[in-house]
């Protein structure tokens, strides 16, 4: 987290373009890196196993993910449907810019997904919580203040 | 994205396969920048194969059918992992095999036909010039908007099996005819003749065009079996869904040399090909049928083989409708008696060879001579039929 | 007619079938008035059924077999009198099946694909646009002709097959330029959806259009089946070997109304023509797939008979090809659980139903219904699919 | 026969066009109806069995069958083949003017056809012996001269 605290609660909202509807909310689970779904994830327990990857040992259940694009192959998209079918899908997808492997995944695992973002990725406070709200295309940062 | 009534009542689907399969199509019709949808005659399925879509791909297929999800038109089906009945003896595994007729079952369940190939057009499902369609596998999208002159983009696997369901596809890209227009001339100077030089010469011409259109001038010759060998290199080189052929595709006139990037593919450029596609030697297996073979090549494949013994195992993969004639007339025995298989189903890149233990393969097809080294960690042995049997033959 | 050297030495060949195939080519060519011969990509044969061709065809092909009759380029087979797996199943006699499978093994010897059917388009041999062929059938010959865009004459039994011997035949007729004007304009105004109503209108315009090329306007859509069916119609009420739908099959413009004879058919001919078709009712069988099922019907009509009692036999014809997709999708069993029968191999007119005990059969096709009266001694129910499957749906 | 008769044995040539080649000779069959090959003839021994037809009850082998054209089933030629692969086909066949089934079945059953005779078929002596020379493109006839 950056900048100066408060005590106040206030949250911060910041628009976007839906990609899918709904809302999800969790803690960020934040990568700097691309990332390519297929052999990255364990699909019945949400652990992301892809050896030197940031995100190597996290977990993405119930968090909201966020990382700038997916790549790779498209079985990509069948692992988001999975990881949702189990119950260990993120609670929400926030990207800089959403291409077709996620927007499908996202799709088919009913999983709320944002890209274009009125802010930087790496604004968003690891491990805090947000709200990803699609239907209103934006996502609201409990807590401090985002500069 | 304009919809009509019907499209907005599939979005608002009681059956959430049709729903979800609505919903993707118009989140990809607004990427594209589509502004309708197009209502297609029929659609060709990808990511069939256990080796290709894993697990998450067997519990996809299984949980969309669990979730209603019913093809509206006819939809034939890609390549499987294996022939469906004679995977023992190909060597697969009985868990692979488990899992693949997991995959079947629930593209029974969907509506899908059972086709497993990529080569729909010789076994069924022949769409008229003109007509629109989802199809993805890049080899046959090429095969029919280019030779069969229907209109479709690449699809992919999820978008495929969307339109199936919903029986449209967005309407940009191949669908609307301004996309149609060349935008490469190629003139061929080198001598094509062989299904391996159109091969040759759509791996060349692929990897420089890229995603466009390309017009060749200059072949004089070319029947099915040799442009489905030329759509599906430049499919695999580059991504090309659709070309022209002078006199052969199309009698429309060749593109100005001063309107297009104009090429020219030279006797040089043809024998630097073959080099470039060959990185090993000495198969041990020799394969054929990238896109599936023809009743044709299976004849000329039998009666080179015949009464003969070979010194690799040989592979001929076709649909399993070409292979009911390879059976009846013999050909399938004979293929057999010299130590070889005619395999329903499946193809060198989607089922498993480098768990059977092959480490270099022969091929005419330049599209399988790309993929081997990738997918399956093969070297390579590229050139024609006639020749690479003529080197395993003892 | 001017000979190349190799048409001079097949002429004169040491192989008594393969002189005879030449020298009956030269002779119908010279009767033709062709100048040469045209190289061909593929064969039809037809004289396949030993209905058809009785004992003398037996004893004929068996001959012609043993002369060294091997054919040259990719030949397919048309319908034979049974389905050569389930003819006991049809109720065709021990001494018929002897027969018919002689008739296979002869074929088999010329190297000719056993594929039996009349969609071979459907199964695996798809000429080029352009390219020359020689086949037989006539609803097989006004497909590759007007929708493929391949050129052929409506050949005969023997003149197919000699070309497929030779790899050549008489460049006259269709495989001039010339003669594939259209030279009768036909103004549709009549609603044309169904299957049947393709097939009503081709049995209309083939009787007055004889031989003739019709270029057909005001038809709005229409896919291969569509198609399929109304080119077998104006092939059998006539003998239509090339027809034009406007924006359909070609985006050439009609032909100027004064410069040809113009018909237009009204809704009252429709009306009339489904009339005039029919000529009995209470049908013992109902029969599809004339020209063979597509996939897509054998779709329809399972979906339709699903779970359901029929009052009548039920047949759905169709190529060995699209039945292995029917049999893996389950619609054979489904076909098979109401009390229809999915037939491949043969057809309602070449098999002998009439000694089956069927007086009276239904049928969606304009084809069917010219020829059963005459070939089979039926009166015929002409309706589309749905409605004659509903009449018979207990 | 008519016309004069003549003690001398002289011959007559008609000249025509040839469908097939070769020389066959032997007993004039004539009729002036068209000819349907398929089913009218046995197959194993030449009789003509098709009821009412002018030539029911004759026997084509080894005559030199002549009538205007052929007619009917396409399988007419494989008769006219079966009838030659059996021993019993006509010697030659003589038309007015030959269609393709008869002209396709003398072909394959190698036997002597030519058509567009300079004198009329009925011209032909009925049961006399005449020489049919495709090659040469002309027909003899023995004996009596034709008016
Ligand atoms: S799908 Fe077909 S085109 Fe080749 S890579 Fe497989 S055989
Ligand atoms: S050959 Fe085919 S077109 Fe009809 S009459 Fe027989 S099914």
């Amino acid at each position: 987290m950056t900048g100066e605290t408060d005590d106040r609660v206030t949250e911060e909202a910041i628009d976007g373009r839906a990609i899918t509807d709904g809302r999800g909310e969790g803690e960020v689970l934040r990568s700097s890196e691309p990332v390519s779904f297929y052999g990255a994830v364990d699909l019945s327990t949400g652990e992301f196993i892809e050896e030197g990857h940031e995100l190597e040992g996290h977990n993405v259940a119930g968090k909201v993910l966020v990382f700038p694009r997916g790549k790779g192959s498209t079985v990509g998209s069948y692992v988001l449907y999975g990881l949702a079918k189990n119950g260990v899908a993120p609670a929400a997808i926030l990207n800089e810019e959403t291409e077709t492997i996620v927007a499908t995944g996202a799709i088919l695992g009913e999983i709320p997904c944002m890209d274009s973002l009125s802010a930087p990725l790496s604004s968003l406070p690891e491990g805090e919580r947000v709200v990803v709200d699609a239907d209103a295309e934006r996502v609201l940062v409990d807590g401090c203040e985002v500069e | 994205m304009h919809l009509t009534r019907e499209e907005e009542e599939l979005l608002e689907s009681d059956t959430p396969g049709e729903r979800k399969a609505m919903e993707l199509l118009v989140t990809l019709g607004d990427v594209y920048g589509a502004e309708e949808m197009v209502e297609i005659g029929s659609a060709q399925a990808s990511g069939i194969s256990y080796k290709s879509i894993g697990d998450p791909g067997v519990e996809f297929l299984e949980g969309f059918a669990a979730e209603g999800a019913k093809v509206s038109v006819s939809t034939f089906a890609n390549p499987a992992g294996m022939d469906m009945q004679q995977w023992r003896e190909m060597g697969v595994s009985e868990e692979f095999a488990e899992k693949q007729e997991r995959i079947q079952d629930a593209l029974r369940e969907m509506g899908v036909t059972l086709s497993f190939t990529c080569t729909p057009y010789l076994a069924g499902n022949l769409p008229r010039r003109g007509e629109h369609v989802a199809w993805a596998e890049s080899s046959a999208v090429s095969f029919v908007n280019s030779v069969v002159g229907a209109r479709t983009n690449r699809e992919g696997g999820p978008s495929a099996l969307a339109a199936a369901i919903t029986g449209r596809t967005p309407k940009h890209g191949l669908h609307l005819a301004e996309n149609r227009r060349p935008d490469y001339l190629i003139e061929v100077d080198a001598e094509i003749d062989s299904q391996s030089d159109f091969a040759a010469l759509g791996s060349w011409a692929g990897r420089i065009v890229e995603d466009a259109v390309p017009y060749f001038t200059g072949i004089d010759g070319g029947r099915t079996d040799e442009l489905k060998a030329l759509g599906a290199a430049m499919a695999a080189s580059g991504a090309v869904a659709l070309y022209y052929v002078e006199g052969i595709t199309t009698d429309e006139e060749p593109p100005a040399s001063g309107d297009v990037e104009t090429l020219s593919f030279e006797p040089s450029d043809l024998e630097a090909e073959y080099e470039e596609l060959t990185t090993g030697e000495n198969p041990e297996l020799v394969v054929f049928g990238c896109p599936h073979a023809s009743m044709e090549e299976i004849e000329e494949i039998a009666a080179t083989v015949e009464g003969q013994s070979l010194t690799s195992d040989l592979w001929v993969c076709t649909s399993g409708a070409v292979k009911t004639w390879a059976d009846r007339n013999g050909h399938t025995d004979t293929i057999e008696a010299a130590g070889g298989m005619v395999l329903a189903d499946t193809c060198n890149v989607v089922s498993p060879i480098e768990e059977l233990g092959y480490e270099t393969s022969a091929t005419d097809s330049a599209k399988a001579a790309n993929y081997l080294p990738g997918f399956c960690n093969q070297q390579v042995v590229f050139e024609d039929k006639r020749a690479l049997l003529e080197e395993v033959i003892e």
